[in-house]
């Protein structure tokens, strides 16, 4: 007697169709993993990196991901310190959300590195002054939690539950996991405030420098902040998403209503706080340097002052309105218009901290802006985090019981 | 790592009928064996492994050319006067004395031969060589600090025949730097051990400071 | 643990350049690049993927011809003293402590093995002083020949920059220490290669805190000023100009504002 | 005993403890980041003891003291030598580089042979024997057949042993070709026959000591003439000394310069009798030099009785503010410059050296002269300095029949003919002479090529390309794969300049005669010869009297012989200078009345009006159509670009900056009002064609340059060389034009019309 992969009560689709879906995303892995082959041969000239462009595509994508990666310790921290029982309901695909977006971050910082061989010495040499030295410890101790926490949810494959051992194993593991969701919870609230501080603490840059408490920046809080008000908001919507692929209901309504409530309060305040923010930078740290806010914004398409309204007008303030009020949020287009734009607002506050940094002109004698559009090599192993997050949730979704309400809102299987 | 072998109620339904597993102490056993065999082909294997013996071009006689020279070490291995320290003696130097076969021994007669006659110069093996990020000046080590040659080198001026050299196959480095002894506990073998913390731990412990990046690296 | 070894006597050593003087004419880069060991490619005019350790710019007024005016104006590393005293913009970032601050010179080092390649040096240097290797170093033919032992190549995927010639006080003081007068190394002793290099004598070199030593004057001139001061990275690189435009150009000022040296002219 | 999946597990479990608690991950692990530190594809220099070598750097004609730092046989590093007179530490960039030249892709490693197509870079590497053979083979049929004549030799200088080896050969084969390629001395050595009556003599400013120097577009701190020698003078100004840079475009000189004037192009000349008529109308000028030592400042009456006009007359008609209105200047600027200048201590005024071009406008040439001579500063200190060339002692020529023969036939580039009697060299003329004669009476048979890279130089390059792969056989010596070597038949590749001896002639332009000595550092890295000895070699082959004209055993010996007495000191010293002090002004002139000529009586002119003699301002034609939305080329020297007859090299290619090379795609500067005129913008593509070609570019807008011109960089777009120095920009030398002086036959063409549009 053979005990079937596939959880028990749940439908799913045939392994012919599965393999072809799978297949698809393989091959875009498959292009992104010949992109890093020639990167780590051939070396970072295969980019379109360049001395003023020292961070560009990557470090966006690695503050991206790891910014909507923040959905698993926010949700965490509501479902096990709030004690918000039904954020449970999402919280597995959260995890393995967290795990797709924390490994690619590390794989893409991998591959950014001049010398991926002598990595390990942000670590061993590692200079405590450095914000990267910050993100580097608490991302790769944050990525084992989320291991850890991802262990129990894999473990509840019925071949694996079949072992004893790792039935006990599972069975104790979530007895604990309140302990690393705690520990997650604040590793994370370190790194994404590290991650901020990147780009913050560049007093050489009145782009990004800001002021704040310590040795923290302001934007070492506002991007912690803006991880937790949009990361819940980006695993609701890939939950929706894989909904509209499954055709499958697999989390009750009440479920998102509440991440939506719970992000829109969160962004609304961030959004102001980040209004606060600008409109003091703009008036008194930029200005004591020497730069008036249009000295930051160019009349090219890229780093317009467009981008600025759009940030914080459009996909901010708009889709904290809409996602605090009732109507909105259990409108689903609208709750779902307004994630979107919210996650946009994140991926462009990302975006500016990192390329506009590096675009505007210092000098006054060297007005040209740096341009720089990213290398197919750079798209190609941004790309492979979605493929490989495709594949990899698509085998939980097969294999792990991730949606507890699954089975009740499909009886019909 | 323990194995919970308790059978309590809720157990899988689907769990195949009960099969008297392999006991505690032969999964020990195993563990035990998969440990000796991973330390020892770690202590003992891999160094054999990651070391390659390079033969000396010369078996040179330290002791013998001691006593046939005025200066002691600095007659061969003098400083320039720039202060440069000339490290190994050129075929130049050597060609002072060594100007033909005196068949005093063997190695004095394949030195003459190969390499004097030849006019090619000896690629001797340099125990103490450092890469090329490393600056290290003679100078502030012998003049002002008044340090002794054995002090870094060792016993090497008193040595009748060369001991072995290896170098590090992936790191091209002679053993003596990281020393022989793999774990680097203990009394190094031959001569101090030369990496970067071994430096360090005499600047901290002579200077109150572990120096300075620039200081030792270029 | 001090900063600062005990046997080391502490120095600030910086530059000053007079705009003045200088003609533009790239002298002072390519004694740079031969001094240390700088490849080069085919391809060097995307200025962005060159490695420059010192850059000529040129600056004009703006004006229309014939009232245009040029100045040249060569860019080294600034070795800030950064905002606290060795807190450089770039040190501070480093993750790994391959770029630190030199106490006793007041250099920023790069230690080019430590470096592995993050870039975040770069993005925090205000001046574009930094450069990374994105390719391996080629000489082609035999001209590995022509390579200097006082300074190392580089290797692809890490940063280099200007180290104010640092191997050539090892070699001062290594001949001082040769000759039994430890730490004493003369004001001629210690000089850059640009500065040496520089064929209209526009660049002066030596310890800013040391009133015997010529920048020690030139740097408290009414004409002195340092690039991009506003940012508070203190740079150990001042620079000498008569024109008030050009102290304009040095910094960012808001419209109603100006350098100190236009309002010191009015009055 | 029951082994299950268990085991396995404890197994492996056990592997990776023991795994963690052996060295291996983590000295594997270590190791691998040391190796990546000391990739073995990344070099590491070799050490050893240092040494510093002096000798004197021959890249260009500049003649700079050097020091050369050493590593065991390594060149590591060249800079500045403090102690020589000339460049007293300054160095240029070019200096800086040549080690590039040492080492590296560009030499010729050996003697070769030409086995594809001319220009193409094909050959073979011979032996010496073989290719020292085969010249003096074809050599010997051809002054067999009675062509001798027809052999020319094309040198970079006519100074020196080695050009003097090359005029002996030809002197002792029979024939009168040896050409030097243009250059400002042309104008120079002209002016210095037409006013002070000498031939040989070379005129140089004594800039160290001047404290008011005039310079008529002179390069000085653009890297032309003697770069080290004027960066060293300029490194050395204070606040007494003043430059004023008269310049259509605002140059790095003009940039250092006090004042610049941005005068009409061809216009130097008017402004130069302007100055002259505010400093006598003023009397400014100096009174003893005018009265005991000039001739022809006043109207004069000749043996005929016939009155002349004096300069004095003749400058009365250039007012201030005529001067203006043909210069562009403002009559305010003309009279205060000249009353500074005259009231300097110690004035000179330069021009035609260190231009980028060798533009020879004999008027202008004489003007600037006259101005000198005005303010009484010839063979002064901080003036015009006129000193013979170096004297050398070898015994005289073996000429046989056919060598006197052919000696007695005209040159090939009608240099002394009846057309150009006063003319020594005319290089510009030789293309168009050969690409009018016929394949069978082809004036020029062979061709050697020393020091020089005509192929790529010459104005018109294309014509020059097209009339030079006419000649049946070409040699060239140099030691680098250059353009005309790529023409060449046989390349007899020469030393780099720090591999052998060669003797290093006063610098043109310098004031102070200055003879050096580059000496061996390292022995020679591939199998070169000096040219010297190559040519000795050739000699020898060739047996009979030319042969006997050879008698020494190589270069060196005759080095010895020719420098006698001077050898001594420039091996110990490495320089002499020639001669204590210039000659006193009662003895300085070899003109018919002893003085100096504001008149030039000797001027051959087409016709025999005072006009035509006198250095009087006239418009010079510029070459080329006319059109609506026409732009005038002129190309300009930079400091960081090597133009003369070695290209630049890698380290100064890697200086360019962004705003004149990007990618292949050279910039040309024109002015924003130009191009609002013409409709482009800042980096547009653009195309440039002239009468002589057509090349792409980029624009770049530049308010420091006339409106109406457009400047190209000279010394880009070489097809040779290496990959890391060819192909880079244009060649402008393709888009000039030259245009020859009626009567003197030598360039005076400063620009050509061109057309610029957008691509």
């Amino acid at each position: 007697m053979t005990t079937p992969a596939i959880p028990e009560g749940v439908k799913r689709c045939g392994s012919r169709q599965f393999l072809l879906w799978l297949g698809v995303a393989a091959l875009v892995v498959l292009w992104g993993v010949y992109a890093m082959y020639r990167i780590w041969f051939y070396g970072l000239n295969q980019t379109n990196m360049n001395n003023a462009y020292g961070f560009a595509l990557w470090i966006w994508a690695d503050l991206a991901v790891i910014a909507l990666g923040g959905g698993a310790f926010f949700s965490g921290f509501l479902a096990y310190i709030i004690g918000l029982k039904n954020v449970k309901n999402i919280i597995n695909f959260a995890v393995i959300l967290g795990v797709v977006c924390y490994t690619s971050a590390l794989l893409i910082l991998g591959l950014d590195v001049g010398q991926p061989l002598r990595g390990w010495f942000i670590f061993w040499h590692a200079n405590v002054h450095s914000m990267l030295t910050e993100v580097a410890f608490c991302l790769s101790v944050y990525l084992g939690v989320l291991i850890i926490e991802f262990i129990p949810v894999l473990l509840e494959n019925p071949k694996i539950q079949k072992v004893r051992f790792f039935h006990h194993l599972s069975h104790n593991m979530h007895e604990i996991m309140a302990v690393f969701a705690a520990t997650g919870v604040f590793l994370s609230f370190f790194h994404q405030g590290s991650l901020g501080g990147v780009p913050g603490v560049l007093y050489g840059r009145p782009f990004a420098f800001r002021e704040g408490l310590f040795v923290w920046p302001w934007t070492f809080f506002l991007f912690t902040w803006s991880a937790a008000a949009v990361g819940p908001l980006f695993t609701a919507s890939m939950c929706r998403l894989t909904e509209a692929i499954t055709r499958k209901k697999l989390v009750k309504d009440d479920v998102y209503h509440l991440l939506a409530k719970i992000s829109g309060w969160m962004l609304l305040t961030y959004i102001i706080a980040k209004s606060i923010d600008t409109i003091y930078w703009a008036t008194v740290t930029a200005p004591s340097m020497g730069f008036a806010l249009m000295d930051f914004y160019s009349n090219n398409p890229l780093y317009n002052i467009w981008i600025l309204v759009a940030e914080i007008a459009v996909c901010g303030f708009l889709p904290a309105l809409i996602l605090i009020t009732r109507k909105g949020r259990e409108n689903k287009k609208l709750l779902f218009g307004a994630a979107i734009l919210a996650i946009i607002g994140l991926l462009i506050n990302r975006w500016v901290m990192v390329l506009q940094v590096m675009a505007a002109p210092l000098m006054p004698f060297q007005e040209e802006w740096f341009m720089y559009s990213p290398a197919w090599t750079e798209v190609a192993t941004s790309i492979l985090p979605i493929a490989y997050g495709i594949i990899l949730i698509s085998l939980a979704y097969r294999y792990l019981p991730l949606f507890p309400q699954e089975k009740e809102l499909n009886p019909g299987n | 790592m323990s194995t919970q072998t308790d059978n309590t109620s809720n157990t899988p339904s689907n769990d195949p009928s009960p099969k008297k597993g392999a006991t505690g102490w032969v999964i020990l056993a195993f563990f035990i064996i998969g440990f000796g065999f991973s330390l020892l082909s770690g202590w003992v294997g891999f160094p054999k492994l990651l070391y390659k013996e390079v033969p000396h071009p010369i078996d040179f006689n330290h002791a013998l050319h001691m006593d046939l020279v005025y200066d002691g070490c600095d007659s061969c291995h003098y400083f320039r006067k720039d202060g440069s320290f000339s490290g190994s003696p050129t075929l130049d130097e050597c060609r002072d004395c060594h100007g033909f076969v005196m068949g005093i021994n063997e190695n004095e007669e394949k030195f003459a031969e190969e390499y004097v006659l030849e006019d090619k110069e000896v690629p001797w093996n340099n125990y103490a060589k450092q890469p090329d990020c490393v600056y290290f000046s003679h100078a502030p080590h012998v003049k002002g600090a008044e340090m002794d040659c054995a002090t870094c080198h060792g016993d090497i001026g008193e040595s009748e025949s060369l001991r072995p050299y290896q170098e590090n196959r992936l790191t091209g480095y002679s053993r003596d730097i990281w020393g022989w002894n793999m774990s680097r506990l203990g009394e190094p073998e031959y001569a101090p051990r030369m990496k970067m913390m071994d430096c360090v731990n005499c600047h901290v412990e002579q200077t109150d400071s572990k120096g300075n990046c620039f200081q030792c690296h270029k | 643990m001090e900063k600062i070894p005990s046997h080391t006597k502490k120095r600030h050593f910086g530059m000053v350049i007079d705009l003045d003087k200088c003609t533009g004419c790239a002298s002072c880069m390519v004694a740079c690049y031969s001094e240390n060991n700088i490849s080069f490619r085919d391809e060097e005019s995307v200025k962005m993927l060159s490695t420059n350790w010192i850059q000529v710019f040129k600056l004009t007024n703006g004006k229309p011809f014939p009232d245009t005016e040029v100045c040249y104006l060569p860019k080294p590393c600034m070795q800030c003293d950064g905002k606290h005293f060795g807190h450089s913009p770039c040190v501070s970032v480093c993750p790994a402590v391959a770029t630190d601050f030199d106490y006793p010179t007041g250099i920023v080092s790069q230690i080019y093995t430590r470096c592995f390649g993050c870039r975040y040096c770069m993005a925090a240097c205000p001046y574009h002083a930094r450069k990374f290797n994105w390719w391996d170093p080629v000489w082609p033919a035999d001209m590995e020949k022509y390579l200097s032992p006082d300074v190392s190549p580089r290797m692809r995927g890490v940063v280099e920059k200007c180290t104010f010639c640092y191997h050539r006080f090892q070699r001062a003081r290594q001949q001082a220490y040769n000759e039994g007068r430890p730490e004493d190394i003369r004001e001629d002793e210690y000089q850059t290669a640009c500065t040496q290099a520089c064929p209209s004598n526009a660049i002066t070199f030596g310890d800013l805190d040391n009133p015997d030593h010529a920048v020690y004057k030139l740097k408290n001139s009414r004409y002195a000023f340092r690039l991009l001061e506003r940012l508070n990275t203190n740079p150990s690189v001042y620079y000498l100009s008569t024109r008030e435009w050009v102290h304009r150009a040095a910094d960012n000022y808001l419209e109603h504002e100006q350098p100190a040296f236009s309002e010191e002219q009015q009055a | 005993m029951k082994i299950d999946r268990r085991c396995f597990l404890s197994l492996a479990g056990g592997l990776v403890a023991g795994h963690l608690l052996s060295p291996v991950p983590w000295k594997v692990t270590d190791d691998l980041s040391i190796w990546t530190q000391n990739w073995p594809w990344t070099p590491v220099p070799e050490t050893g003891p240092v040494a510093w070598k002096e000798t004197v750097c021959t890249m260009c004609p500049g003649g700079c003291g050097i020091k050369v730092r050493m590593i065991k046989d390594r060149v590591i590093k060249i800079e500045g030598s403090e102690d020589y007179p000339i460049n007293r530490g300054s160095l240029c960039p070019l200096g800086y580089s040549s080690i590039q030249y040492l080492y590296g892709p560009s030499r010729v490693t050996s003697p070769m042979k030409r086995t594809g197509e001319r220009g193409s870079g094909k050959f073979e590497p011979v032996s010496w024997d073989e290719a020292i053979s085969e010249v003096s083979g074809k050599l010997d049929a051809l002054r067999k057949n009675g062509q001798s004549h027809t052999v020319a030799c094309i040198s970079g200088s006519d100074k020196g042993t080695v050009p003097l080896l090359f005029k002996r050969f030809l002197e002792a084969y029979g024939s009168p070709n040896f050409i030097r390629t243009p250059s400002g001395q042309d104008a120079h050595e002209t002016a210095a026959y037409l006013a002070q009556g000498h031939s040989d003599k070379n005129v140089g400013f004594d800039l160290e000591n001047a404290t008011f120097i005039l310079s008529f577009g002179c390069g000085l701190l653009d890297g032309g003439g003697a770069p080290g020698y004027q960066f060293s003078t300029y490194s050395r100004f204070d606040r007494r000394h003043t430059l004023v840079q008269v310049e259509p475009r605002l140059s790095n000189t003009a940039a250092k310069a006090k004042k610049w004037l941005a005068a009409k192009p061809g216009t130097e000349g008017a402004l130069a009798l302007g100055l002259a008529r505010v400093i006598i109308e003023n009397g400014l000028y100096n009174r003893n030099f005018i009265e005991n030592h000039s001739f022809g400042f006043e109207d004069w009456t000749d043996d005929n009785g016939a009155i002349h006009m004096g300069f004095k007359r003749m400058v009365s008609e250039y007012t201030p503010s005529r001067v203006a209105g043909i210069t562009g200047l403002e009559a305010r600027q003309i009279e205060s410059l000249a009353r500074d200048f005259a009231r300097a201590q110690k004035p000179v005024a330069v021009c035609g050296y260190n231009e980028c071009r060798a533009v020879a406008d004999i008027d202008k040439t004489l003007a600037v002269h006259a101005l000198n001579a005005l303010v009484g500063n010839i063979n002064q200190s901080g003036g015009m300095i006129v000193f013979p060339d170096p004297e050398y002692t070898v015994s005289p020529v073996e000429k046989d029949r056919i060598a006197s023969t052919g000696l007695t036939k005209p040159r090939a580039d009608m240099a002394g003919t009846d057309k150009y009697p006063q003319s020594r060299y005319l290089l510009n003329l030789l293309p168009d002479i050969l690409m009018s004669a016929k394949e069978s009476d082809l004036p020029v048979q062979a061709l050697l090529v020393t020091g020089a890279n005509p192929v790529y130089t010459l104005e018109d390059s294309t014509t020059a390309q097209a009339a030079f792969a006419k000649i049946p056989f070409i040699v060239s010596f140099s030691s680098f794969m250059d353009e005309t070597a790529q023409y060449a038949d046989i390349i007899l590749p020469d030393h780099h300049f720090l591999e052998g001896y060669r003797d290093v002639p006063p610098p043109e332009g310098v004031g102070k005669p200055i003879t050096g000595l580059s000496k061996p550092v390292v022995s020679p890295r591939y199998d070169t010869r000096n040219t010297g000895d190559t040519i000795i070699d050739i000699a020898r082959k060739m047996g009979g009297s030319i042969s006997n004209s050879f008698p020494w055993d190589g270069y060196e010996a005759f080095l010895k012989e020719a420098l006698k007495d001077q050898y001594r000191d420039l091996s110990r010293n490495g320089y002499v200078e020639n001669v204590e002090k210039p000659a006193a002004l009662d003895v300085a002139f070899a003109t018919d009345s002893g003085k100096y000529e504001f008149y030039p009586t000797r001027r051959h002119t087409t016709g025999n009006g005072d006009e035509a003699k006198l250095p009087g301002f006239k418009e010079t034609d510029v070459p080329g159509k006319e059109t609506s939305g026409g732009v005038i080329l002129i190309a300009y020297k930079s400091p960081r670009i090597a133009s003369g007859a070695v290209a630049n090299p890698p380290f100064m290619t890697k200086t360019i900056d962004a705003d004149m090379l990007k990618k292949e795609k050279l910039f040309i500067q024109i002015n924003p009002e130009t191009a609002g005129k013409l409709n482009l913008k800042q980096g547009d593509e653009a195309v440039i064609e002239t009468s002589a070609g057509k090349a792409s570019v980029k624009v770049d807008l530049y308010d420091g340059i006339m409106p109406g011109l457009a400047a190209m960089p000279a010394g880009l777009g070489h097809t040779a060389y290496s990959r890391y120095i060819a192909g880079k920009g244009v060649n402008v030398n393709a888009l000039l034009q030259p245009v020859a002086d009626p009567t003197y036959g030598i360039n005076k063409a400063w620009g050509i019309r061109a057309q610029l549009k957008k691509a």
